[in-house]
């Protein structure tokens, strides 16, 4: 048969099959399966996408390496993972990072995310953080803007700090007409705590002390019991007061429907609300979804002085939660170097711009050339598409921009942070004891796992030096 | 008689079973004895019975055996009764019994997962159907999978509603075995029907009831499916269960020594429970024996 | 009679109540696998063209493969379900059979001997620097045939009987599967690192789901197997037939019913595994559960692409059930033999 | 204490027709035994009664009450089944107690009436086995004694004897047989074996294809078989059926055999057959009233001997008469062989005549 | 063709002793029975011979053969199961073929030997039916023909007919015995009907417990039996015994019974009994060799009368005399009632007499 022949320009990887792992479809794999297309167009090489349910993921790919199997040529995976996986993966050849490509790749994920230990080991295939949403119908609704306006004495505005944002939550909390104020995820393992860490990060990521809202970046001890973060859980509470019922069962992807069903009047969530409140298949109110940056607040917890400091205008630390999904080659690949190739293509400027932009794919913007508005305007109003990119953009190219936990012995830790959690909404502790509870228990962790060691991670994971 | 091809019979099974499950227990019994972490790779060392020691004095540990023999006993308790009806009922011929048979079988050869996919749907206490005949009846919007009982109630309906059919299967051939005759005898001596279940087909029934109930318990002791997705062991950890406790350490945390301890102390519980269940109906066997 | 006519009403309602409750969630599923996403997610609907406009979407975009290829998990869950339930049923009633028709007689202390044996030449032998896998290798048959040649002789101690190997058989169910699953795995991974790849391949999965089966089949069928009557198979003795033959000819037809029922309810256990197909495959040998549990992603439940997994999952069981109901109205349970 | 009346009985099994048409009259205290072959309805008709099995059609009576919608419990009949039915997880004496302990009877009552009723059956030492430890005898005795603490109206037996060995039956036999004195209640009995019918009854109804062919009291029915059925039925071995020819012969009304040899009907029987002179009749003939015919026997015809069966007291002879099976009783001393040729003689004061067509008596 | 020979032979089941110690020798061609009450060992020696059960000790031949340690299949005996033991699934062709089949018996020989054995059983048109579809009795001969087709040595049969009607036994038992003259095969054969046991055998073997009683031909077994458990055992009615006191008077030797009544011993018995003369002995006399007694009987005494069972033929009394049971066959047309007495003349020259210790005949 007619042998392949590689475009021009382009390695020829006749005769290698890349085993791709990732979650089931379409999130993310189809992106991945687009990038292959792409790829075996170029360099005649084959990709086989397997995929494994996201809970199973993480387990999935421990037990290949543990065990020494070759098991995937590449691997997508939650850049939480990556102080466990990185001892298993390869390095990023250096001519990936000569291009302009690279240079297109925002620096919050190209100089942080994508990097341990000082040395790149994955590519940001996907970028996440989260953002807020509200219904432009409802508040620009004259009415609705009148009777806020009586009751609480000034305008009904996208809110800017968490104050405003309970407020407006409770003027359109209304059970019995079946509108709620807003929602967020509460159930464990439903991602519930990204949505408390981004109340968290508005006071206590302080904008002087950088990395410090996890541990101290000195001793490692966990900061999760200190007032900023009891403020918080507080504030979480008070969102699960103001949600639907059963929203205390509520993944992320509920909160979503939430809002796109038209039940909520705002949510914040990762860029999918966007994209998915604004297709008309999917929503009740396309062509309503505005966007902004989460709440942000005047006062900061400052860990060292241990006091609330105040600033003169209201301090904006969106959170990157989960940091956007990524991929890398493991160690163990026999073809290390078509499979970064791979990574390369799927991810350059033309196939990402393609993904970014299609529904389902999971990809939400992480290049500079994501963020261009025509192509965006084809698929919402173009209302909707300018709120979407500029609190896409701007949440991430904030100063005091918020970097997700990463250290090894992850789920040790969010285990036991869970679980409190989870004790907490359930009104089994108060906030206070469920925090103390974390923190004396993160605390025991990172000595059983080596103080020193730990320390080092987390100043690493949270660009340190 | 001297028949030396009864071990071309039983050697094939024995041995494909030994193989497969004979290494897994060595190398769990071996692990549990060691402090091991495969993420990041720690070299594992040996520490005695610590990893015992330790799940013996963790609140968490009794909570999950508490919180999993709650589920498993009532629930099992309640297919018992449930399905036992139910087999009763279609050994009497009740009307529409060729379809209720085939019907009443399904849901046990169904995946847990979808399962309890599909109840996570109906219990939803915004867009699901149960929520809706809860409003009309003034009850509007009940937690069904955020309230510990309300959680507990919910877990148990599935689990009844998945695994009554196979009680069902069970009792209905044992129903099916037993003697018509004694119960026209029965009828002849004008006893009520309540009197008839009580002191001919339940008696009668009891060996193969046992039975059932042990296998069932051994089953749903290994639940976590339905758990783990409809509550994910929610609220808090109030419906936590062993294998989900042990799916959390083994599968999440990789604290593979903890976890062999988990299943092996899982393990003894189990048997003790077994053999307490035997000797306490021994007797009772025994009789009709 | 006449008199309790209340009584059969009585049954007949609570017979239908349950028919109800069992196929309500089955028919929910297989409505929400028509419903449009909005419609899904504003409040329950029953009726398709009355409460909603049923649309195919779902059931397109399962085939497209953009939720995970359908087509070829579908084909590896049937291939593996269908032949480790086989081989479990054969060799299963086949020990089943000789539980019944045999006695069987393991000396507690030959099993000791038998850990003794097996651990001594397995740590002797990695002394020596023998790979683990054939240590392994050597130890088990090393270790089986002393305790075999030793069971033998009259060693004092407990003697077990037929009965407590059927516990031994039911007993490995009775771990919980966690570790069990991903021991299996190490020990796959082991092999295969010796040029026999077990992880991922369809033998790897059927071995481990034979052996899990098994327990079950040998309890189901040692039931069958004794209430069948021993005479026929001593008038075939005596006709000179060997054990074989009258197993096969004899004992498996008149059996029939039953076998059929275990190697449905066998199917239905191998079809729906979840734990051991996670773990012990990768890809090409991916089976429907995971593809299944995959639709509840951390995106949110989109019930929706549920409904259509759950309804591919649930159709072959389906079928598989109304054969069983099928099995047991023409008895089952005997009764056809005499 | 009550009769038992079924008028007009039907009984369908779905479209199967078992009982077309049954009318029964069965007097207080009488002991009426069932028989018929397999199949014939005797079961069903006993169940009917009981009330295990509902009338398609027509009523059925115990003493005055109508009882035909009634359940089994109120119709204060026991009944004995052919397996015993017996309670396998209760002991002998449970097995007794239990239909007092359904009724609610004290328990002071319940122990007197069980232990007498063991006391009557022989039981007592058994009281606490179970019946699985128990000799088909004794099962059965347990059956019985379950029916007797009730005290009921009727006493129902389904073939109670058939399971057990010859011996035993013959025992206990003669045990219902006195049971039917002493308690002087109405019993209705089933069964297939004819000689338990004949030593038993009062009157035997005899049973074929849900129709009842004769009903009559033992030696009625052994003398004066209605028809060819019954008279092949009753008695053990069969009475033989030769075609035969009814002739005239002067003074004398002779049989003349398919093989030729001639029988002359006793003159005292005359007057009954000579109507039928020169018909085709079948002749029948017990076995038990043949025997090896000596020089001066005038009604004999010769036997080729197939099967000799000595069974003691005397001997049988299976062989054939012309083409037609032949089995005669002779004495026990009497040598044959099998293959050789025996004359016997007929004992024509016992001899039958039939009508060929319908099977009726002549 | 062969003999079967068990020496010394041990049963035991666990630590149960069923079989304390047998010997027995069955010529070839011979037609051995076995009887015995439930639980004797029939079944287990019969098994032992099959090569079903094994011997715990003792030998066992088959022929010249030692088959002691031999699989069944190798011993070249057929057996035909008490409850047929037909391969369900298969059609009856299929069933008689099925060992002809397994043992590669090429295809056309097996269509003849198949063909021949139903011809012989009558079984031509049932070929194609399965066993479910057919009679007790139909069953019964496919059990046989499977039997036959294999040309055995020895046919064992474990109570073939326990399972048929009345009726059916009768005729099947005949079946039985012209398939022995036919064949001219060495047979054993298990029952516990002595009726069975004494028309089928050529010699029958009594056991209890596990021993045998007595091994002789039917008539001998019949008028001689060597112990009053034989003697009880076999002949339906049982034999009555009654205890006796032997008296010399003068030269006549007398019985005085319980009751006070005196029996003659006839002149040709005195010389045999003399010796025994002055002791209790156990008298023994069969219901069928008494009558009513006429006036001039010398030999009578009276029957309290608790049942009367008429058989057609004759009429059974059942009774007692002084405080012991009594069974006495009568002429059918003597009208007697429960409660009364009736004289019984007993036919002397029929008389047992036993030692009441040991039960052995004097
Ligand atoms: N439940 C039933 N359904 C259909 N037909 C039945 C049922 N019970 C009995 N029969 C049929 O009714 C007829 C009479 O049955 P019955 O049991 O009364 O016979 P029987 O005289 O008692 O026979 P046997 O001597 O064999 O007990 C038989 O032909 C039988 O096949
Ligand atoms: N497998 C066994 N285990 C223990 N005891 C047994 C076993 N089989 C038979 N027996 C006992 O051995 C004795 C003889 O049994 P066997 O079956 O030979 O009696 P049988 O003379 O054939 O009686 P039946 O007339 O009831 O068939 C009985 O007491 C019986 O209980
Ligand atoms: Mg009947
Ligand atoms: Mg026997």
């Amino acid at each position: 048969y007619a042998q392949c022949k590689p475009q021009a320009g382009m390695p020829d990887y006749n005769g290698v099959t890349l085993t791709v792992g990732s979650q089931v479809g379409p999130y993310i794999a189809s992106a991945m399966k687009q990038g292959g297309d792409s790829w075996t167009k170029k360099t005649c090489g084959k990709v086989n996408i397997v995929e494994f349910p996201f809970g199973e993921l993480y387990p999935k790919y421990v037990t290949a390496f543990a065990a020494g199997e070759d098991a995937f040529d590449v691997i997508t995976f939650a850049p939480a993972w990556t102080p466990d996986l990185a001892p298993f993966l390869s390095d990023m050849p250096a001519k990936m990072r000569q291009t302009e490509a690279w240079m297109d790749i925002h620096p919050t994920y190209r100089d942080r995310l994508m990097m341990w230990e000082g040395k790149h080991k994955s590519q940001t295939i996907d970028g996440d953080l989260h953002t807020m949403h509200y219904r432009i119908d409802l508040f620009e609704n004259p009415a609705e803007q009148a009777a806020f306006k009586q009751k609480y004495g000034r305008d009904l505005l996208v809110p800017r700090t968490w104050e405003e944002y309970y407020e407006v939550a409770e003027f359109f909390h209304r059970p019995e007409k079946g509108i709620y104020g807003t929602t967020e995820a509460f159930a464990r393992g439903g991602q519930q705590f990204w949505f408390f860490f981004t109340h968290a990060a508005s006071y206590t990521n302080h904008p002087d002390n950088p990395g410090a809202m996890f541990f101290d970046p000195e001793t490692m001890d966990a900061q999760v019991n200190n007032p900023g973060w009891v403020r918080a859980l507080e504030d979480y509470k008070r969102s699960l007061a103001l949600a639907p019922p059963g929203a205390l069962n509520f993944s992320s992807g509920d909160t979503r429907q939430q809002f796109a069903g038209g039940k909520t009047s705002m949510n914040f969530d990762w860029g999918d609300t966007g994209t998915v409140g604004t297709d008309k298949s999917q929503s009740q109110i396309a062509g309503s979804v505005g966007s902004d940056l989460t709440p942000g607040s005047f006062e900061i917890w400052n860990h060292k002085t241990k006091k609330w400091d105040r600033f003169t205008r209201v301090v904006r630390s969106p959170f990157m939660a989960f940091n956007g999904w990524q991929a890398a080659v493991p160690a163990t690949s026999k073809n290390t170097e078509a499979a970064w190739h791979y990574v390369e293509t799927t991810t350059n400027v033309e196939n990402s711009g393609i993904q970014v932009i299609t529904g389902g794919s999971g990809v939400n913007p992480y290049r500079y050339s994501h963020f261009d508005s025509a192509v965006w305007e084809k698929k919402m109003s173009p209302r909707e598409a300018q709120e979407y990119l500029v609190a896409q953009r701007d949440s991430l190219g904030a100063d005091n921009v918020a970097l997700d936990m990463r250290l090894p012995f992850y789920f040790d830790y969010t285990e036991v942070l869970e679980i409190e959690l989870t004790k907490a909404l359930a009104g089994q502790a108060s906030p206070q004891e469920a925090l103390d509870s974390v923190a004396q228990q993160w605390n025991e962790l990172t000595d059983q796992f080596g103080r020193d060691k730990q320390l080092a991670a987390y100043r690493a994971s949270m660009g340190l030096k | 008689m001297k028949d030396r091809s009864k071990y071309i019979f039983i050697w094939p099974a024995v041995l494909v079973v030994l193989i497969v499950t004979l290494f897994p227990l060595v190398y769990t019994l071996n692990l549990s004895f060691q402090y091991v972490r495969l993420i990041p790779p720690l070299p594992p060392r040996y520490v005695g019975v610590d990893n015992y020691a330790k799940l013996l004095d963790q609140a968490r540990f009794w909570g999950v055996i508490g919180n999993t023999s709650t589920l498993v006993f009532i629930s099992v308790g309640l297919q018992y009764v449930l399905g036992l009806g139910i087999a009763m009922a279609l050994h009497s011929k009740v009307p529409g019994e060729r379809l209720f048979r085939v019907t009443f079988l399904l849901p046990m050869l169904l995946t847990p997962i979808a399962v309890a996919l599909v109840w996570k749907q109906i219990f939803n206490s915004q867009f699901g159907p149960l929520n809706q005949i809860f409003t009309t009846f003034g009850y509007p919007n009940p937690p069904f999978l955020t309230e510990i009982t309300w959680t507990y109630s919910s877990l148990i309906t599935v689990e009844i509603w998945q695994w009554t059919p196979f009680v069902i299967l069970m009792m209905l051939a044992g129903l099916q075995s037993l003697p018509q005759d004694i119960y026209e005898a029965a009828k002849l001596e004008n006893a009520s029907n309540w009197q008839i279940f009580w002191t001919i087909t339940f008696p009668m029934l009891l060996p193969i009831s046992v039975a059932v109930i042990f296998i069932r318990i051994v089953e749903a002791f290994k639940i976590i499916d339905t758990v783990f997705i409809m509550t994910g062991g929610g609220p808090g950890i109030a419906t936590e269960t062993l294998t989900l406790f042990a799916y959390q350490e083994g599968l999440k945390k990789f604290n593979l020594g903890y976890t062999s301890a988990i299943s092996f102390l899982f393990l003894i519980f189990i048997i003790v429970f077994g053999t307490l269940y035997m000797a306490l109906l021994k007797p009772q066997l025994e009789k009709r024996n | 009679m006449q008199q309790n006519k209340w009584g059969r009403w009585g049954v007949f309602a609570f017979c239908a109540i349950w028919f109800v409750l069992t196929l309500f969630p089955l028919y929910w599923t297989l409505v929400t696998s028509f419903k449009p996403v909005l419609f899904v997610t504003s409040g329950p609907t029953y009726l398709p063209w009355i409460d909603f406009t049923p649309t195919l979407k779902p059931w397109l975009d399962a085939f497209s493969g953009e939720r995970g290829d359908f087509v070829a998990t579908f084909l590896n869950s049937v291939w593996i379900s269908v032949s480790a339930s086989l081989i479990a049923v054969i060799l299963g009633s086949m020990a089943a059979y000789a539980l019944v028709r045999f006695e069987f007689r393991v000396r507690v202390l030959s099993g000791v001997l038998f850990a003794l044996a097996g651990i001594g030449t397995y740590v002797g032998l990695t002394q020596v620097k023998v790979g683990e896998v054939y240590a392994m290798a050597t130890a088990f048959p090393v270790a089986l045939a002393v305790s075999v040649i030793a069971n033998r002789f009259p060693l004092p101690g407990p003697v077990m009987k037929n009965n407590d190997v059927v516990f031994w058989f039911i007993s490995n169910r009775m771990m919980p599967p966690i570790v069990s699953a991903f021991a299996l795995y190490m020990l796959y991974s082991k092999i295969g690192k010796e040029g026999m790849k077990m992880i991922d391949t369809y033998w790897g999965l059927t071995i481990c789901y034979t052996a899990f089966s098994l327990p079950l089949v040998v309890w189901l069928m040692r039931d069958f197997f004794q209430s069948l009557p021993v005479e026929v198979e001593e008038a075939a003795l005596v006709d000179d037939v060997p054990r074989f033959r009258i197993f096969l000819e004899i004992v498996v037809p008149m059996a029939r019913p039953g076998l059929i029922a275990v190697t449905l309810i066998t199917l239905g256990f191998v079809w729906n595994e979840f734990l051991f197909a996670l773990i012990l495959t990768t890809g090409d040998w991916q089976t429907l559960p995971i593809l299944l549990s995959g639709q509840n992603s951390y995106r949110g439940d989109e019930w929706w692409a549920i409904a259509v997994a759950v309804m591919i999952a649930m159709l072959p069981m389906v079928l598989i059930t109304i054969f069983l109901g099928r099995m047991m109205r023409s008895g089952l349970m005997l009764g056809s033999i005499r | 204490m009550a009769g038992v009346r079924l008028v007009n009985v039907v009984k369908k099994y779905d479209s199967t027709l078992v009982i077309p048409q049954l009318n029964l009259e069965v007097e207080d205290k009488e002991f009426v035994v069932l028989v018929g072959p397999s199949g014939c309805g005797k079961t069903t008709t006993l169940r009917m009664v009981a009330g295990l099995e509902e009338a398609t059609e027509g009523q059925i009576f115990v003493g005055n009450r109508e009882v035909t919608e009634l359940r089994p419990g109120l119709r204060n009949c026991s009944m004995v089944f052919q397996n015993y039915a017996l309670y396998p997880h209760m002991t002998v004496k449970e097995n007794i107690a239990y239909g007092l302990k359904v009724r609610k009877t004290p328990a002071a009552e319940v122990e007197k009436l069980v232990s007498d009723a063991a006391r009557i059956l022989g039981l007592t030492e058994f009281l606490n086995r179970r019946p699985k430890h128990l000799s088909g005898g004794q099962r059965q005795r347990v059956a019985i004694g379950r029916a007797i603490v009730r005290n009921p109206d009727v006493f129902l037996f389904d073939e109670p004897l058939s399971n057990l060995d010859a011996k035993l039956r013959i025992e206990m036999r003669a045990e219902i047989k006195n049971l039917h004195h002493r308690l002087n209640v109405t019993m209705m009995y089933v069964t297939h074996d004819q000689v338990e019918a004949m030593t038993l009854a009062d009157r035997v109804v005899v049973m074929r294809d849900g129709v009842i062919e004769q009903m009559a009291d033992p030696i009625t029915l052994y003398e004066q078989p209605a028809n060819t059925f019954v008279a092949g039925f009753i008695g053990a071995p069969s009475m033989n059926f030769l075609s035969a020819d009814l002739l005239q012969e002067g003074e004398v009304l002779q049989l003349q055999l398919e093989d030729g040899s001639r029988l002359p009907v006793p003159a005292k029987l005359s007057a009954r057959y000579a109507a039928h002179s020169g018909k085709k009749v079948t002749f029948g003939i017990r076995p038990e009233h043949v025997c090896e015919a000596s020089g001066e026997s005038n009604a004999k015809a010769p036997v080729k001997v197939n099967v000799v069966e000595p069974l003691g007291p005397h001997t049988l002879l299976m062989g054939q008469v012309g083409e037609t099976r032949f089995t005669a009783q002779v004495d026990a001393h009497l040598k044959v062989q099998p293959e050789e040729s025996c004359p016997i003689h007929f004992n024509m004061e016992s001899m039958h005549l039939f009508d060929p067509g319908s099977g009726k008596v002549l």
